[in-house]
C-alpha cells in the first residue's frame, strides 16, 4: 500500500510555538504507525519561502499540504499554486484569504486579543493605564490580536493606553521596552498587555529589575507557553491556552481525509478532548480550536503535558 | 617665450603643520624645468596642487596668463595638465591598457568601449617607448618597475601641454631611464613643458634645462642649469656645503656573514650563489626584471626556492617565512615601501617598532618608554621629517617614508642587512647620511647585500659586485675591477 | 572511450575557454558538484519543473545580488535592500491593488503606473544612499543601514502596518506569468543580468566602477568623477530592489510589510561566494549569478531532500563554507 | 564671564586633550549632543535610574561590539555572533536549569561550570571560523556567515527548539545582580572594554592586529604572524559573544532559541559609527564603546519619549547617519 506523503508548512520553526505544533504532528497516530509520510517545511518566517516550498511538494506530487502560513494574504498565492496541481491544503494556525483551503482548524485571535484584554481590565477595574506589546506590525496574528485588545479597551474608556509599541515577539525587546516605559511612567502603568506570552515575560523581568512589585501590576499573555504556565503557577501573570496541538493534529486528520477522498475516520484524540468542535465528518470549512484560559486548576495538568 | 604654467605664493599646510609655505616657479613651452630640493621640501605637494588633487590654501596659479582653480585633476586634464605621481597607483585588477586608457576609453557602437583599439594603441605607446610590457596584462602582475613604466606611457599617452613627472625613474632601470629621456626630448621638440623631479642628479643635467629650488616648503631660487654647476645645485637644495662622495669606512674581514648556494625559484631565478662576509658590502646589479628583488624574497622567507642552500654564520638554516630569517638576525628592506614596507596609517613610531615587538614587549605588555625611545632614536638616526612621530606615515613625504622603512630595520641591530634599492627617493643629503649608516654597520662587523639600480651608488659602495641577468649570475666583480661600462654591457 | 573524451572536450566549449573559465569561476565547479550531487542524491531534481522552480526562487535574490554587485564592485555596501524591497513592494501594490481597504483612492491604476512607481521608490531610496555616501563620506554601511531602518519604517507607515492585497492580475503577471514558457521573473532577472553584464565589461560606467573600487585615488587622478560613480551604482542598487520588491509582492499576491527581512545577507552572500571581493574592484557580475544559483539550489535542494530544518541550518552554513573554500583552493593552491 | 570660561578650560581635561578627543572622537561630539537633546526634551532622562538602564540596555551590544572591534581591525568582519549568542546562552542554561524537563540530566551545575562551558562553546565557534578564514583564506563574510547558519541550527536542535527556562538564581545573578549599586552586566562590559583597551593600546598583540590590518604583506614581512592573529581575533570575539549570550539568557531568566536574532548588525554598527574602518587598520576601542552608547541612548530616549514605533525607525535611521555625517565634517571639514 502505497504511502500518504503528507508536506507541513509553519511560517517558521524557531520559537516554542511552532516547535510544539511540529513536535504534534509527528504524535499524530497515523504518523507513528507508519500510514502517512510526513515532512515538516520551515518556512523562515518569509510568505516567499512559504510559496517556493509549495512549488517543491507540487514537483514532488505530495497527497495533501498543511499550512500555516505567514500572512492571510500571501498565503493565497501558495495555496493556489496547490490547488493547480490538485494537492487539497488544510490552513492550521492562520487563516487564508482563499476559496481554495479545503478547510481550516485554528483558533480566532481577535477572541484571545479580547480575552487577555478583558482580564486585565477586570483586575484594575476597568480605570487606570495600560501599555500594550504588540507582535510584530503587520502580521496577521498582530493584527487580529490588536483588534481584540481594542474591542476590550472600547469597553472601558476610561482606561488609558499609556504606549502601544511592537517588541517582535521577543522577550529581549519587550524587557528593554518596558524598561523604558517604566521610566517613562514612574508609577503610572496598571496593566501590561502582551500579545504572547514572550513579551508578557520580558514586562515581568523588567519590572522585577526594576524593584517593583509585581503584584501592582497586572500581566496578560497569550499561548500558554512553558515559561508562561510556570509564571501563571507562581501568579506573575494570566495566560491563555493556543492548542498547538489541536490544531495540528487536527489538521493532519483533515489532510488524511482529504488525501483519502474521505475514507478515513479522525484518529487524534484532540476531537474527543474538545466537545465544541466537532469533527462532522470532515466537511466543516472552519474548525474553531477553543481558547482555554490558564488557570491555577489546570496549569499542573498543562505542565504535565510539556515533559 | 611663452608661459605655460606661473605659480606665485602658494600655500598649503595639512592639520596645522605647513607642508608648502610660498610655492613659487614659471613653467616656459618647450623646456624640461627640473624642481629640486630634499625630502619634505613640498615638491609633490606642490605639483599635487598644480595637477588639482590637492586644494590650495593661498597663492595664485596662471595658466597661459589666465587664473585658474582645478577643483578636481579632471579639471588639470582638461586644460592640459598630466601628472606621473611619485607613489604609484595602478588599479590592480585591470589590464595595463585599461589603466592607461582609464577615463579616456574609446567608444564602440552602441556605447561601449572598443578594447581592441585600446589594446592597439596602448601596445603601439609600450612599443614605442621600447617597454617591454603586455598591454593584456593585468596590472597586478606587474613588477613595481614595470608599473612605473605603465605610469609613464600613461602621462605621455594624454597628449598633454604640460606633464609633471615626480621622481619617474626612483624606480625603473638605467636603460628604460633612456627611454624615458628620449621621448621628453620629443615632447620638448614639440614645444611642450615637462617638469621633473628627481633626486638623480646626473639624471637632471642630462635633461633639464631650467631649475627652481623648495626648501622647507618655501622658494630659493631658480635659473637655467647652464649657469649652475652641480656643487652649486647641491649648496642650494641643502642649505650648506656639502661633498657628494661616498663615505666608504668598511673592510672586509674574512669571516663569511651569508653563504648563499645554487639557489633557484622556477621562472625567476637559477643558480644564484655568492658568498658575502662580515664587514662586507656586496652589491647586485641588473636591469630591471633581472630576478634581484627574487634572491631576496627567497632568503627572507617570503617566496620558496626549489633548491639551494643558505648559510648564515656558517650554520645552514632553513627558512620558511620572515620570522625564522629574523630569527637569524636578516633584515630587508623592500624596495616597494608602500605595498611590502609601511602600514600607511599607522604612526611613524608603529611603524619603526613594527619589526621589533617581540623585543619590545618582555612580559607581553608594551615597554611604550623603549618604544618612544627607538622611535626617537632613528628618527635622529635618519633625520625623518615629521611633525609628530603619532602622525600616520601616510603624512611623510616620499623620502621620509623611506627612512621609516630603513629605520625599522635598523632598530633590530641585524647581523645581515639585504637592501633592495635602500635609497630610493631619497635626497642627496640624507643619501650620503644612509651611505654613512650602512658602511659604519659594515665597519662594525655587519653583512650587507644590496640591490641597486644606480650604477653610482652600486658602484661607489660595493666591495664586490654581481651582476644578474634574466635570473641568473653574469659574474661578481672587485670594486676596482670593473666600472659603469662593464656593468652595464654584462647586464645586457 | 578516448573518442568519447574527444568528443567531449570539442563540447559547447574549447578546452581554453573551459580552463578559464574554471579558472576564472571555481565557484562554477562547486555549482556544478553541487548539482551532480543534487541529482543523484533526490529523482525530481533534475526534472523540468523543478528546474524551473529553482530559477524562479532565484530570481529575486539575484535581482538584489546583482545591484549589489555594482555596489560592491566600488567598495560599498548595501545593506537596505531588503527595506526597500518592502517600501517598493507596498507602494507599487497600493496602486494596483483592487481591495477597498487598502491602497491610496482610485486603485487600481494602470500596471504601468505601479511599476514605474515601484522603480521610482527604489531609486530614490538608492539617490538618497548615494548622495550620504558619495558626498557626505558617511561610510556605506551606516548610511545604509540608515536607509535600512528609515524604509523599513516609512513601509509601515505607508501601509499603516497592514499588507496591501488584491493585487491586479495584471500586476500579478510579473510575478506568475510565462514567456515561452519560462516564468517572467526569470526573464526579467536574465534581462537585469544581461545589461549589468555589459555595462560592467563594455562600457566606460563599468570601468569607472572597477576603477573606483580598485583604487579611488588614481580613478580619481584619471579624472573619473568619483563622486557621481559611487552615487549611481547606489542608485542602480535602489532600483533593482525596487525592481525586486515589485516580483515579491506579484509573487505572493499582496505586499507585506514585513516582506525581505534580511534578504540584504543572501544577495550580499551571493556576491561574495560568486568571487567579487568586499574591499572592492574586483569580481564578475556571472560570479554573483552563479553565487545566488548555488544559494537557490541549495535551498531547494535541501528542502526536496526533506532534511529537517534545524540540520539544514547547519548543512547551509557548511555547504556555503564548503563551495568557496573548494573556490579558493583552485584560486590558490597548486 | 570671562573667569567662568577660564575655569572651564582647566576642567577635568586640558584644551590640548579635548582638542584631541574631539580630533580622534568627533562622534564623542554627536554623543553629547544626542545626550544634551535629550536631557532637555525628557525630564526622566538624565536620572540615575534611566542612566542605570541605558547601560544596562548597552551591555550585551557592548560585549558583541567590543568582540567584533578586534575583527573589523584586521579586516574581518564576524556574522555569527547573534547565533553563538544564542548557542552559548543555550548550551550553558541547560548546564544550570532547575527545571528537570529541559536541561541535562543532574543539572543544575555549579554556576561556575555553566559560565565556563558557555565561554567554551563560544570560543570553539569562534575558533572554527578563525581557521576557516586564516587557514582557508575564505573570506570573513563567508566564513561567518556560515557559522551563522551553523550555530543557529545547532541551538535549536540542542534545545530541540524549546527555550531552556528557570536558571539558577547563582546564574541570573551575572544578569540581574548589582555590585555597589551598578548592574552586574555594567560592570562586566566596563572590565571587557579595560582589559581590551590595554590588549589593543599596550599589548604586542594588540599592535599586530593593528600591523595585520594595515597591511598585511607589510605585517609579514615584518616577522608577525598573520595566521595566528586572525585565528586569535575570532576567537576573542567568539568568546565575548559566549558571555553576551551568558548575559543575555541571565537577564531574560531563560534561554531562547531565537535569541540574538541580527545582532550582528548592531555590533557592526557600534563599530562603524565608532569610527573603526571596515578596511581595517584603522579604529579604536574607545569609539566602539561611544558608538554602542549611542544606539543605546537613541533606543532608549525615543522610547521615552513615546514616539510611535513606525516613526522611531525613520528617526533612529536618520540619527544613526546624522551622528557619523556630524563625525565626518570634523575629520575631513576645514
Ligand atoms: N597628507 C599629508 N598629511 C600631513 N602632512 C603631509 C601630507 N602630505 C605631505 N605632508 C607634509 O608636507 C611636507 C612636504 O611633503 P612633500 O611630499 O611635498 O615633499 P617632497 O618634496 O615631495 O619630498 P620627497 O622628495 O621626499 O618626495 C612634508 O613635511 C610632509 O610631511
Ligand atoms: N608579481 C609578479 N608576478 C609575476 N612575475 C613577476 C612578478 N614580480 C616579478 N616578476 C617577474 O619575475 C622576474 C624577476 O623579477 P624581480 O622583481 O625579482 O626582478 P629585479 O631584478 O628585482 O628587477 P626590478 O625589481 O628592478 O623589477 C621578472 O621576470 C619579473 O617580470
Ligand atoms: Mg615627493
Ligand atoms: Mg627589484
Amino acid at each position: 500500500q502505497e504511502k500518504i506523503k503528507i508536506g507541513a508548512a509553519p511560517y517558521g520553526l524557531n520559537a516554542e510555538f511552532m516547535q510544539i505544533w511540529a513536535a504534534a504532528l509527528q504524535e499524530h497516530p497515523a504518523v507513528k504507525s507508519g500510514e502517512v509520510e510526513l515532512t515538516v517545511f520551515d518556512g523562515r518566517y518569509d510568505a516567499l519561502v512559504q510559496q517556493d516550498q509549495f512549488k517543491t511538494m507540487a514537483t514532488q506530487k505530495y497527497n495533501a499540504i498543511i499550512f500555516a502560513p505567514i500572512d492571510v494574504d500571501a498565503g493565497a498565492a501558495a495555496v493556489q499554486t496547490a490547488a493547480d496541481a490538485g494537492i487539497p491544503v488544510i490552513g492550521s494556525n492562520t487563516r487564508v484569504n482563499s476559496d481554495l483551503l479545503t478547510s481550516y482548524v485554528g483558533s480566532d485571535d481577535t477572541i484571545s486579543g479580547y480575552m487577555e484584554a478583558k482580564t486585565v481590565l477586570d483586575k484594575i477595574g476597568c480605570k487606570g493605564n495600560v501599555v500594550i506589546l504588540e507582535g510584530p506590525i503587520g502580521q496577521s496574528a498582530q493584527i487580529s490580536r490588536l483588534e481584540g485588545n481594542k474591542k476590550a479597551l472600547a469597553e472601558c474608556p476610561d482606561v488609558k493606553i499609556l504606549e502601544d509599541q511592537t517588541a517582535n515577539w521577543s522577550r529581549a525587546e519587550a524587557q528593554t521596552l518596558m524598561e523604558n516605559w517604566l521610566t517613562a511612567h514612574p508609577n503610572q502603568i496598571n496593566g501590561v498587555i502582551g500579545q504572547n506570552d514572550e513579551m508578557a515575560l520580558g514586562a515581568i523581568e523588567a519590572i522585577k529589575a526594576a524593584g517593583l512589585d509585581l503584584k501592582s501590576f497586572t500581566v496578560a499573555g497569550i499561548d500558554g507557553i512553558t515559561d508562561a504556565l510556570h509564571a501563571v503557577k507562581a501568579g506573575e501573570m494570566t495566560s491563555i491556552l493556543q492548542d498547538a496541538r489541536a490544531q495540528a493534529q487536527g489538521a493532519l486528520d483533515l489532510a488524511i481525509f482529504a488525501a483519502k477522498k474521505g475514507d478515513y475516520k479522525p484518529q487524534s484524540d484532540i476531537w474527543a478532548t474538545y466537545k465544541d468542535m466537532p469533527w462532522k465528518d470532515g466537511k466543516e470549512k472552519i474548525y474553531n480550536v477553543p481558547w482555554t484560559p490558564v488557570t491555577a486548576e489546570n496549569v499542573d495538568q498543562l505542565l504535565a503535558t510539556r515533559k | 617665450m611663452e608661459l605655460l604654467l606661473e605659480v606665485e605664493g602658494l600655500k598649503k599646510s595639512f592639520g596645522g603643520v605647513a607642508a608648502l609655505r610660498d610655492g613659487r616657479f614659471q613653467l616656459r613651452a618647450g623646456t624640461v624645468h627640473a624642481l629640486c630640493g630634499g625630502n619634505g621640501a613640498g615638491k609633490s605637494t606642490f605639483l599635487k596642487i598644480l595637477m588639482g588633487i590637492f586644494g590650495r590654501d593661498a597663492g595664485s596659479i596662471r595658466r597661459r596668463g589666465k587664473e585658474v582653480e582645478f577643483a578636481s585633476p579632471a579639471d588639470a586634464l582638461a586644460s592640459g595638465i598630466a601628472i606621473i605621481e611619485q607613489e604609484l597607483s595602478p588599479v590592480p585588477h585591470m589590464s595595463v591598457a585599461e589603466n592607461i586608457y582609464l577615463g579616456r576609453e574609446p567608444k564602440a557602437r552602441f556605447g561601449g568601449i572598443d578594447f581592441r583599439a585600446m589594446n592597439r594603441s596602448a601596445q603601439g605607446l609600450l612599443d614605442d617607448l621600447e617597454f617591454d610590457i603586455r598591454a593584456t596584462q593585468y596590472m597586478m602582475n606587474l613588477s613595481v618597475a614595470q608599473m612605473q613604466l605603465v605610469e609613464i606611457a600613461k602621462a605621455l599617452s594624454h597628449d598633454a601641454e604640460v606633464i609633471f613627472m615626480d621622481e619617474p625613474t626612483s624606480a625603473i632601470g638605467e636603460r628604460e631611464a633612456q627611454h624615458l629621456f628620449a621621448a621628453i626630448r620629443r615632447l620638448q621638440a614639440q614645444g611642450r613643458g615637462i617638469v621633473y623631479v628627481s633626486h638623480r642628479l646626473s639624471e637632471i643635467f642630462q635633461i633639464a634645462d631650467s631649475y627652481t629650488v623648495f626648501r622647507d616648503g618655501a622658494y630659493v631660487g631658480s635659473g637655467a642649469l647652464g649657469d649652475i654647476d652641480r656643487p652649486g645645485l647641491i649648496r642650494m637644495i641643502v642649505g650648506r656645503e656639502m661633498s657628494e662622495e661616498f663615505a666608504k669606512t668598511n673592510t672586509p674581514t674574512s669571516q663569511p656573514g651569508i653563504e648563499v648556494a645554487a639557489l633557484s625559484c622556477p621562472n625567476k631565478i637559477a643558480d644564484i650563489s655568492f658568498s658575502v662576509r662580515k664587514g662586507e658590502i656586496f652589491g647586485i646589479y641588473g636591469l630591471m626584471g633581472a630576478g634581484r628583488t627574487e634572491i631576496f624574497n627567497c632568503l627572507f622567507g617570503l617566496d620558496k626556492p626549489s633548491a639551494g642552500s643558505i648559510k648564515v654564520d656558517g650554520t645552514e638554516v632553513s627558512i620558511a617565512k620572515p620570522a625564522d630569517a629574523m630569527a637569524h638576525g636578516l633584515a630587508l628592506v623592500t624596495e616597494d615601501r608602500k605595498l611590502t614596507g609601511l602600514n600607511l596609517a599607522d604612526s611613524v613610531r608603529a611603524n619603526i617598532c613594527m619589526a621589533s615587538l617581540p623585543e619590545m614587549s618582555p612580559t607581553f605588555a608594551m615597554d611604550r618608554a623603549r618604544e618612544a625611545d627607538a622611535s626617537r632614536g632613528m628618527r635622529e638616526k635618519f633625520q625623518i621629517k615629521a611633525a609628530r612621530d603619532t602622525m600616520p606615515v601616510s603624512g611623510l613625504s616620499g623620502g621620509n617614508q623611506q627612512k621609516v622603512v630603513l629605520g625599522k630595520w635598523f632598530l633590530r641591530n641585524p647581523k645581515v642587512l639585504l637592501l633592495d634599492e635602500p635609497t630610493r627617493g631619497v635626497d642627496v643629503g640624507a643619501k650620503r647620511e644612509i651611505y654613512r649608516i650602512i658602511s659604519d654597520f659594515a665597519s662594525s662587523g655587519g653583512t650587507v647585500v644590496m640591490i641597486s639600480s644606480e650604477i653610482d651608488e652600486v658602484l661607489g659602495m660595493s666591495d664586490r659586485i654581481m651582476v644578474m641577468r634574466a635570473g641568473r649570475s653574469a659574474g661578481t666583480f672587485g670594486r676596482e675591477e670593473t666600472n659603469a661600462q662593464s656593468l652595464v654591457h654584462l647586464s645586457t | 572511450m578516448s573518442a568519447g573524451d574527444n568528443k567531449n572536450s570539442k563540447g559547447w566549449l574549447g578546452s581554453e575557454q573551459r580552463r578559464l573559465l574554471i579558472q576564472e569561476y571555481g565557484i562554477f565547479l562547486a555549482f556544478l558538484i553541487l548539482v551532480a550531487v543534487l541529482s543523484v542524491s533526490n529523482e525530481f531534481f533534475l526534472t523540468a519543473g523543478n528546474i524551473s522552480n529553482v530559477l524562479l526562487q532565484t530570481s529575486i535574490n539575484g535581482v538584489l545580488a546583482i545591484g549589489m554587485t555594482f555596489v560592491v564592485l566600488t567598495r560599498g555596501i548595501d545593506l537596505s535592500v531588503g527595506s526597500v524591497v518592502a517600501l517598493a513592494g507596498i507602494v507599487s501594490a497600493s496602486f494596483v491593488t483592487s481591495s477597498a481597504t487598502a491602497g491610496i483612492s482610485g486603485a487600481p491604476y494602470p500596471v504601468a503606473l505601479g511599476l514605474g512607481i515601484g522603480l521610482l521608490v527604489g531609486i530614490a531610496c538608492g539617490a538618497i544612499s548615494g548622495v550620504i555616501v558619495s558626498r557626505f563620506s558617511v561610510p556605506a554601511f551606516v548610511a545604509t543601514l540608515g536607509m535600512l531602518s528609515a524604509a523599513r519604517g516609512m513601509t509601515l507607515i505607508y501601509g499603516g502596518g497592514r499588507p496591501v492585497p488584491a493585487l491586479t492580475p495584471a500586476f500579478r503577471w510579473i510575478g506568475t506569468g510565462n514567456i515561452l514558457g519560462i516564468p517572467a521573473p526569470v526573464v526579467i532577472l536574465a534581462v537585469v543580468f544581461a545589461i549589468s553584464w555589459w555595462i560592467l565589461n563594455r562600457t566606460r560606467f563599468g570601468r569607472y566602477i572597477y576603477a573606483v573600487g580598485g583604487n579611488p585615488h588614481a580613478a580619481r587622478t584619471s579624472g573619473i568623477n568619483i563622486t557621481r560613480t559611487q552615487f549611481a551604482v547606489y542608485v542602480i542598487s535602489g532600483g533593482l530592489a525596487g525592481l525586486a520588491g515589485m516580483l515579491l509582492s506579484a509573487r505572493t499576491g499582496s505586499a507585506l510589510p514585513q516582506a525581505g527581512i534580511a534578504y540584504e545577507l543572501d544577495a550580499i552572500a551571493a556576491v561574495v561566494i560568486g568571487g567579487t571581493s568586499l574591499s572592492g574592484g574586483v569580481g564578475r557580475v556571472t560570479g554573483t549569478l552563479i553565487g545566488a544559483l548555488i544559494i537557490g539550489v541549495m535551498n531547494n535542494g535541501l528542502d526536496l531532500m526533506g532534511i529537517q530544518s534545524y540540520y539544514q541550518q547547519v548543512l547551509k552554513g557548511a555547504l556555503i563554507v564548503g563551495a568557496v573554500m573548494l573556490d579558493q583552493k583552485r584560486n590558490y593552491g597548486a
